[in-house]
């Protein structure tokens, strides 16, 4: 079979595949000895490469798979809806919580009052602009105390921080009572 | 007579059985003998019938149908009378255009064997870009919501230690320190001090409690004795054991 | 941009794709106007034939999907489970072709040039993807109308609906040929 045939058959079977195919396989169908269709698949790779197409054959073990070339993942990804990704978290919400009625807080006082880490969640409200650190502690290692912003105020809708509906009583003294261990 | 076994050819519906005897008969859609071909349609109805076929409506309805023409074709027409249309021109349009369709899918037909030749692949997984939405569905009712969530989620933490009471002082937890600072320092100066002195000048109730919780801490430090006399209660000041700054920290062991 | 650049764009965004990308998707991934990506495309898809290369760029209606070229299925087969599917019955591909030549229509629609009930061949059919119900009818009920679909023009090899046959071009036959016919 002429060599232009094969590479056809090689890219219809590689492109309806959309999976890895063995050179065997592509040998047998082509009915071509395995060491030609090795050189033809690299020729039409290499061919590939060498015009800078959209699409390059790579090769998976003893396997042949046909891909995109990373070279254009950006314009590829714009053809699947983006991700809308809820900006805030359940655990950069509640952090955030925290800091509006407590504020000014330190990273260690959130920690107490929710029982885990909240490094991302403070880097990604710092991120969004909704807080910004406002100064240190006067305590060991001299930790940063955050604050609301402008902005916080502006994406709540509201006009200042007291504003915020009061919450119960439960509610204040239990991690007011947490954040003053928090100090300790 | 001859006897003829035939099978029952089966039709997509009236129009269709029509179509086949029209043909059959070698005539033209528009001039259709109506005698002979209802004649034949009801023969066909009742071979049905025969051979336990469900008749559905929609071959009476056409049967119907062709009685009609069939009695409005025998009416005589009387001179003078304006020429009617002919009652068979509007089975004939219906055929015509049913028989155009017939004509399509078989067209159809030979589309499909050439459209099988072709393959296409799957779509590749793709990660989505992210887009953060905007923050304007959010309201302060999530805050407040996020609030009681950790209210709940600390109800169930471990039971409420004892220095909880130090929630009486409020926010000032500072004071508390402060005040055994303050203590130690006028106790290490005059050695002793009456237990009212340390109320002098306080100016409110959380004080009041800071400073008593500064004295019962410094009992717990061992830094601080106390003694009825006749002046009441004095506080002694006990010298510190360990050398080193105050540390408020180890108290707590 | 380069010519070169977007038609390697294009090429792997049909890859990735798979599936149809409309002409105005690829011509806001590649940030160039319709018409001149329409000409790229349209220059590719010939370079493709020309060169009798594996795959093809086909159109669907207003959109390019990348296929296998016909002329491989036979190799291709043999990798790909084909989509063997019982063929279409009479009934079904007339209420087929009556809903290609005269979409949107509803079920009451067809059933009046058919002169039956069609519901099995409709369920079948939105079953198979080939048609597919676009709205409702302003009228009592609000009937169904139903169209065609995109699969609908691969499956039948369909540029798209406008380069059907006229439907007054199918030739009702004539009863003097017809009995020439039954003559013979």
């Amino acid at each position: 079979m002429e060599i232009r045939r094969i590479e056809s058959i090689i890219e219809a079977v590689l492109f309806a595949s959309g999976d890895a195919v063995s050179a065997e396989k592509l040998s047998e169908i082509t009915q071509t000895d395995i060491n030609t269709l090795r050189s033809v698949v690299t020729g039409l790779a290499d061919r590939y490469t060498y015009e800078k197409r959209g699409i390059k054959i790579i090769k998976v073990g003893d396997k042949y798979q046909m891909a995109t070339r990373g070279e254009f993942s950006e314009y590829v990804r714009q053809i699947v809806e983006p991700r809308r990704r809820n900006p805030l978290s359940k655990a950069t919400l509640e952090v955030l919580a925290i800091i509006a009625y407590k504020q000014p807080v330190t990273r260690v006082m959130i920690e107490k009052i929710r029982g885990v880490n909240c490094d991302n969640s403070v880097t990604r409200l710092l991120e969004l602009g909704l807080i910004e650190e406002t100064g240190k502690l006067d305590a060991p290692g001299r930790p940063s105390l955050f604050c609301t912003t402008d902005e916080f105020l502006r994406s709540f809708a509201i006009d200042s921080i007291s504003e915020l509906p009061p919450i119960t009583e439960f509610i204040i003294e239990e991690p007011v009572q947490a954040m003053e261990e928090a100090v300790e | 007579m001859k006897q003829i076994s035939f099978k029952l050819e089966i039709f997509e519906g009236p129009l269709d059985l029509l179509l086949h005897l029209i043909s059959k008969n070698k005539v033209s859609l528009y001039d259709i003998p109506i005698s002979d071909i209802t004649e034949q349609y009801m023969d066909y109805l009742s071979e049905m019938k025969h051979f336990d076929i469900e008749v559905s409506s929609e071959f009476l309805v056409v049967a119907a149908n062709l009685l009609y023409i069939k009695s409005k074709m025998l009416l005589p027409k009387y001179e003078g009378e304006q020429e009617e249309d002919d009652p068979r021109t509007e089975l004939a349009r219906r055929l015509e255009e049913y028989k155009r369709f017939k004509e399509a899918a078989v067209y159809l037909m030979e589309r499909e064997a050439a459209g099988s030749h072709t393959f296409y692949k799957m779509r590749e997984y793709i990660e989505p870009r992210l887009i953060d939405e905007s923050l304007t569905d959010i309201t302060v009712k999530h805050l407040v919501d996020a609030m009681a969530e950790i209210a709940d989620k600390l109800r169930y933490r471990l039971p409420i230690k004892a220095k909880t009471f130090k929630g009486l002082v409020g926010r000032e937890i500072i004071s508390v320190f402060s005040k055994v600072k303050a203590v130690l320092k006028s106790l290490s100066n005059l050695k002793k001090i009456r237990f009212s002195d340390i109320f002098k000048g306080v100016k409110s109730r959380d004080e009041a409690v800071a400073s008593f919780l500064a004295v019962l801490e410094l009992i717990k430090m061992n830094r601080v004795k106390v003694v009825n006399s006749d002046e009441g209660v004095v506080l002694k000041y006990v010298k510190n054991t360990k050398e080193g700054a105050l540390s408020f920290g180890d108290s707590q062991d």
